[in-house]
């Protein structure tokens, strides 16, 4: 832990000292709502173990490994934590149906890192009813960062949108007469992430030449990227998921079609998607990131990642770390770990999103250097900012500053 | 000549229902024999209880072998060919097919020969061999059928209402086709059927069967003959 | 074609129901109803609301049960006509403000006509091949849902949120407890309505059709006009349901209505009996309940003990829970004896 | 006009893909008169047990030859254990039987090789193929393979005597055991060919569209509307119509305005649909006389 904060801001570093420091005078005051108590802690969540979305279930499954830990290590500030974990097929009635067990019958303190946008977009309201913290919510979608409206809702990732007007300040800086072609997966990540874009380009949105959505039980989607080469675009837009990510590299590598290639970050893992679609045809991709890849030679004596890998070791051995869905999971944990260690002995549901309302520069273990976690009362995006990278060798070479992407409301 | 087909006993039941009662009869090696009598009194049952394609108890003893608890196909491949009512042909696949399938069970190297002499035994199976077996008229099918039997080169052949939705002049040439097969190939046949006249003309032995259970039998020209039993079990 | 119809006669896809034998007796189904009405006296909110969402795919299987074991045809699109009536729902509520109890039967009758139109073309089709063609239906219905045309009433990939009910009159009882009765009340009029019509004329119809197509038509029966309007029958129940399921969830968006519910209420059909209509609450409860166990036992493998409690349940009970049902029926009967 | 031809030539490619699922689907339709909906999954498994293989060191062919073996031995497997005790239980209970098999084939695994993507080997390599971008070495194999597949069924089925065993005992399986065909045997017999084909498939489509556990949930529903648009009693029109599928589905999201793009699955399955209820044996399917 000390290690960890050396690379903490300041300020950060401060009010971690002072959290920390804080917890004798407020012993006097201990404070619980259902879920927590003197020796325990009850976390719900929510994962697609079963069902076409499982391959996300790994998330669950790091975060559970992750709690085992920090309760091996004598949990926080005494107590255990408690991880309940359901299986919500990734259909929005059962994620109900769940999150109503967790929340009724289990009775969690809150629920933490549920999967999907249709899962936390269909428990939302019934978790602000019962104003329960649905804490970083594992989805890019701009609606669970919505203070004003859903004061109970917070995500945790950068917003898709975010990514997308990075990416429209990135081409409008280096190819400011560029023609662009976008092929988006015609769900919410491609959707939000396409309005980004827009959104960012602006006025120049008319740069973008041509659109083309697949589905995901597309088995290839080869003729999708034949027709956008034919578009005539010199800079492409892949806002895909790991497998149809991997076809688009190869495809338009084999078809000799070498525009400026932007590939979204949910597939620049380069051990899930990169090494899998052939390094030689990914020389020169250009992604945004906000984690450290697992697979990335360059980060091999990054403190950080070491820990990273010397708790998959112990935690998870058989877990297969490029994944990135394993970095995502121990950066989510580890975030909320500091929010309950924060909270003290104040463990109740109001205090917990005050202090998950009031992280300033912290920075889990997996994050790109000069990425922190930064909210406040009116900001519910922990993650906003970001920054550009360009495939080279075998590693991601980060280039530029750290791009902020706020989303002006 | 010895027995080849010795049936004691034999009960059948479909579901709960009970079909045969006690049926007992037998058949002699190379006999051309008739099982008659009305409608639903349980003829097509007991050719289906020889070849195990309905439950039933008893004993059915082939040639010293005992048939019950064997399968269809084990039966069969004791040289024990049925033509089924409805024929029972291949209706997708050709008439050469249908031929072939009927030898199915064979090792040896005579079938080509003998699909040659079942063409000299039904002529139009020959200029339709290409055909498909469904787009026959009733009369080839069940020559078809018959020569489909044969090809097994059967000890028995049990032959279902060969003349059912025939006309009369395509049954006279089916059953003398059948008598030359058991005169001259030495295949012994168990015909069941409702033509009792037409069988009896043919047959050398007669069963009359009545609700299940056998209640008449002997050569064919004695129960041809009689004329109470013409009467009462056999309509003419 | 034929091919199917060598199987059909081998092996009937819907084994025959005695007419007399698709629902319970009266003196059961006065206990069961009894029984479901004392529910909310005892259980929690949580079991309350997974009681309604039982009942709600109660209402989906008995739909679905109406079309496969009335008049024989098979649709893996079931998926589709749910969707249709939650939609249906949520955008009146939503966007419309109509009472939620007024939507409902405009899901019904929406889907009620889209089923029937369907059933056209289906017609020519059976077996295999009208399988085929509700897949298709129920793999496009999320697609269409998410076009951008539609967006701005469907909300797109992003949903829609929908605002549960209030008991109404000031009635003392929550919210979970008053849909819990709504649903229930429901469930019976459309229980009992589907007793009843498959006992009337145009059950026996349907069931003509059922066991033998060109026996029926020989009869004269309108072989088209009963299997058109049993699509449209288990269509419209079936948006009902979905009509209810959206109330109860609160939610709608096209993930939720993927071939998956399809499978599942297509489960539902098989454990629960085909046919046999009380079997609809057993089938129901098979796929609400059973995943959960599944789960309990291992999270990794959950599909898969899912599949091998399915495997061992139609090993024990091919014909469902109808042969269950009948077995205590023969034996009460020869007690009574 | 380019454009044409290139989504014709890309939609044979993909339609290669759907050319081999759909023999493996014509092969089990053959033996069981159904659609095993799980079949697609037995693929997949079948290639992930190459894949694993090949990561112990075992050469690409010998893998291959293995998979086959195993896959076939499997698959007999799976008809002993699972469907012959069901034989005499609805057809819909043999469908929930699939779809079981399904869910635990995909949750194991997804458990012992997770669902992130896999790099399976080409045999072919994956350089253009004749100069051209559009197929690649490996697609052209592909298609070869499929020929050569489709081939070897024509001849089983229609020159060797268990092939014409099959055959009856899936069309008139009374009659065939009349006959003295043991018709438990040919439907096992059947899975273990459906299993062995699928196997190939699945390696053949796997170097395409990257090894995962849900690769062939997509390929699967086009390769049944492959089979069912060619004729399901057709290997033949299973091919013919897998290539259809392709192209059309290629031409659809090209050249239909608006939604062709988002909806060209549906619509070129409203296509078939259209073809079925003019042709409903499909377009190579035998019709055979109907009989009251």
């Amino acid at each position: 832990m000390p290690r960890c904060l050396l690379r903490l801001p300041f300020a950060a570093l401060l009010a971690a000292t002072i959290a920390l420091g804080g917890v004798s005078p407020s012993a006097a005051q201990k404070a619980y709502d259902p879920g927590a108590s003197d020796t325990t802690i009850k976390i719900g969540n929510l994962m697609p173990y079963s069902g076409p979305a499982s391959a996300y279930a790994i998330v669950g499954r790091i975060e559970q490994a992750y709690f085992r830990m920090v309760n091996d290590q004598g949990g926080i500030n005494g107590r255990r934590i408690e991880f309940i974990s359901y299986d919500d097929a990734y259909s929005p009635a059962k994620a109900v149906e769940q999150t109503r067990r967790l929340v009724e019958r289990d009775e969690v303190l809150l629920v933490f890192s549920a999967m999907g946008t249709p899962s936390n977009a269909a428990i939302q309201k019934y978790l602000d009813a019962k104003k329960v913290p649905q804490l970083f919510a594992a989805t890019g979608a701009t609606r669970f960062g919505d203070p004003a409206n859903f004061p109970w809702t917070m995500g945790w990732q950068p917003p898709y949108q975010t990514e997308g007007r990075v990416y429209a300040k990135y081409i409008m800086a280096t190819k400011p007469d560029a023609k662009i072609a976008v092929l988006y997966q015609n769900d919410d990540l491609g959707k939000d992430l396409l309005k980004g874009l827009r959104d960012g380009l602006g006025a120049k949105a008319a740069m973008i030449v041509a659109e083309d959505s697949y589905e995901i039980g597309e088995p290839t989607i080869d003729s999708h990227v034949l027709r956008l080469k034919a578009s005539g675009a010199d800079v492409f837009i892949s806002i895909t998921t790991p497998k149809f990510a991997a076809q688009a590299i190869r495809t338009a590598a084999r078809i000799e079609w070498r525009p400026l290639y932007v590939q979204t970050l949910v597939s620049a893992s380069i051990g899930a998607v990169i090494s899998v679609a052939g390094f030689d045809n990914a020389q020169g991709l250009v992604s945004a990131a906000y984690n450290k890849d697992a697979a990335d030679p360059q980060w091999r004596d990054d403190p950080g990642m070491q820990r990273f890998h010397a708790f998959l070791d112990a935690y998870a051995p058989d877990v297969n770390r490029t994944d990135n869905s394993a970095v995502y999971g121990y950066g989510a944990a580890q975030c909320l770990v500091e929010v309950l260690r924060r909270a003290g002995d104040n463990l109740t549901r109001a205090n917990i999103m005050k202090q998950a309302a009031a992280l300033q520069g912290y920075a889990p273990d997996t994050l790109l250097p000069g990425i922190t976690v930064d909210t406040s009362a009116s900001d519910f995006h922990p993650i906003e900012r970001l920054r550009m990278m360009r495939f080279s060798g075998d590693r991601w070479e980060l280039f530029g500053e750290v791009i902020g992407g706020e989303l002006d409301k | 000549m010895s027995a080849l087909l010795t049936v004691t006993d034999l009960r059948a039941y479909y579901g709960q229902v009970q079909a045969l009662h006690g049926l007992q009869f037998e058949m002699k090696e190379g006999s051309m024999t008739t099982l008659l009598g009305a409608n639903g009194a349980g003829k097509t049952t007991t050719l289906r209880a020889i070849c195990a394609m309905v439950r039933s108890t008893g004993s059915i003893q082939f040639a010293g072998t005992p048939l019950l608890g064997r399968s269809t196909e084990a039966i069969v491949k004791l040289g024990i060919a049925h033509v089924p009512q409805g024929r029972g042909t291949f209706t997708s696949m050709t008439v050469e097919e249908n031929l072939q399938l009927g030898a199915i069970t064979r090792k040896d190297k005579e079938i080509a020969s003998d699909i040659e002499r079942m063409y000299a035994h039904f002529p139009v199976l020959k200029q339709r061999h290409t055909q498909q077996a469904g787009t026959l008229s009733g009369g080839e099918q069940q020559m078809l059928a018959v020569a489909r039997a044969l090809m097994l080169r059967p000890r028995l052949m049990l032959l279902d209402e060969p003349s059912f939705g025939l006309a009369p002049l395509v049954v006279r040439d089916l059953f003398r086709i059948l008598g030359k097969i058991n005169r001259e190939d030495k295949v012994s046949i168990l015909v069941v059927e409702q033509n009792a006249q037409l069988a009896l003309e043919l047959a050398d032995h007669a069963y009359v069967i009545e609700t299940g259970r056998i209640v008449m039998s002997g050569t064919a020209t004695d129960i041809a003959s009689n004329e109470d039993i013409r009467k009462s079990y056999l309509g003419y | 074609m034929s091919a199917l119809q060598d199987s059909v006669t081998r092996a009937p896809a819907v084994a025959a129901v005695p007419k007399g034998n698709i629902a319970l007796g009266y003196l059961t189904s006065t206990m069961v109803v009894i029984l479901l009405f004392a529910v909310p006296l005892f259980a929690k909110n949580f079991v309350i609301f997974q009681m309604t969402i039982w009942l709600i795919y109660a209402i989906a299987i008995l739909a679905l049960n109406i079309l496969t074991g009335g008049s024989g045809q098979f649709s893996l699109g079931q998926s589709a006509f749910y969707a249709l009536g939650a939609y249906t729902s949520a955008i009146l509520m939503e966007h419309f403000g109509v009472n939620y109890v007024l939507t409902l039967p405009v899901a019904g009758a929406l889907c009620f006509a889209f089923g029937f139109l369907f059933g056209l073309p289906a017609l020519r089709l059976s077996g295999i091949y009208l399988a085929l063609a509700t897949f298709a239906l129920a793999t496009a219905m999320p697609q269409i849902l998410k076009l951008g045309v539609f967006e701005h009433w469907t909300g797109g990939v992003q949903g829609l949120v929908v605002t549960k009910p209030d008991a109404p009159f000031g009635l003392p009882i929550s919210q979970d407890v008053w849909l819990y009765y709504f649903t229930l009340v429901i469930s019976i009029v459309i229980y009992v309505f589907a007793v009843n019509l498959l006992k009337s004329r145009t059950g026996r119809a349907m069931m003509a059709i059922r066991d033998n197509e060109i026996a029926a038509s020989a009869m004269g029966v309108n072989v088209s006009l009963y299997k058109t309007l049993a699509f449209g029958i288990s269509a419209g129940t079936t948006g009902v349901a979905g009509g209810l399921g959206a109330i109860a969830v609160q939610f709608v968006a096209p993930d939720g209505y993927t071939i998956q519910l399809a499978i599942a209420l297509f489960l539902g059909m098989v454990v629960g009996g085909v046919g046999w209509l009380p079997g609809s609450l057993v089938g129901s409860a098979f796929i609400v309940f059973v995943p959960n166990l599944a789960e309990e036992v291992s999270k990794g493998l959950s599909g898969a003990v899912f599949g091998a409690i399915l495997i061992v349940v139609i090993f024990l009970v091919p014909h469902g829970s109808r042969q269950v049902a009948y077995k205590i029926q023969d034996i009460v009967r020869k007690i009574r004896k | 006009m380019e454009l044409f031809t290139n989504q014709v030539l890309a939609g044979i490619a993909t339609g290669a893909i759907y050319a081999c699922m759909a023999l493996a689907v014509v092969m089990i339709y053959q033996a069981i008169d159904q659609l095993n909906f799980a079949q697609g999954e037995m693929a997949m498994f079948s290639t992930f047990l190459a894949w694993q293989m090949i990561q112990w060191g075992v050469p690409f062919w010998g893998a291959f030859a293995l998979t086959l073996v195993i896959s076939f031995a499997g698959g007999v497997m799976i008809e002993r254990l699972l469907f012959k005790p069901l034989a005499n239980a609805p057809i819909l209970t043999h469908v929930a039987g699939f779809i079981a098999l399904f869910a635990i084939l995909n949750s194991v695994a997804g458990l012992t090789w997770d669902f992130t993507i896999k790099q399976f080997p080409s045999p072919f390599g994956s350089a253009p193929f004749l100069g051209s971008q559009l197929i690649s070495t490996h697609q052209a194999g592909m298609i070869a393979v499929t020929l050569v597949l489709l081939l070897a069924l024509y001849f089983f089925f229609q020159f060797t005597r268990i092939g014409l065993a099959m055959r009856a005992a899936a069309a008139q399986p009374e009659s065939a055991r009349l006959v003295g065909i043991n018709t438990s045997w040919m439907v096992a017999l059947g899975w273990g060919m459906a299993s062995a084909i699928g196997a190939i498939a699945g390696m053949m489509i796997a170097p395409v569209v990257f090894l995962e556990p849900n690769m062939m949930g997509g390929v699967l529903i086009y390769g049944f509307a492959a089979a069912v648009l060619g004729g399901l009693s057709s290997p033949f029109g299973a091919v013919i119509g897998g290539f259809l599928v392709g192209i059309f589905e290629n031409l659809a999201g090209t050249y239909i305005p608006g939604v062709g793009n988002e909806l060209k699955l549906p619509i070129a399955l409203a296509l078939i649909i259209t073809v079925l209820v003019v042709k409903p044996n499909g377009l190579f399917g035998r019709s055979v006389v109907k009989r009251v």
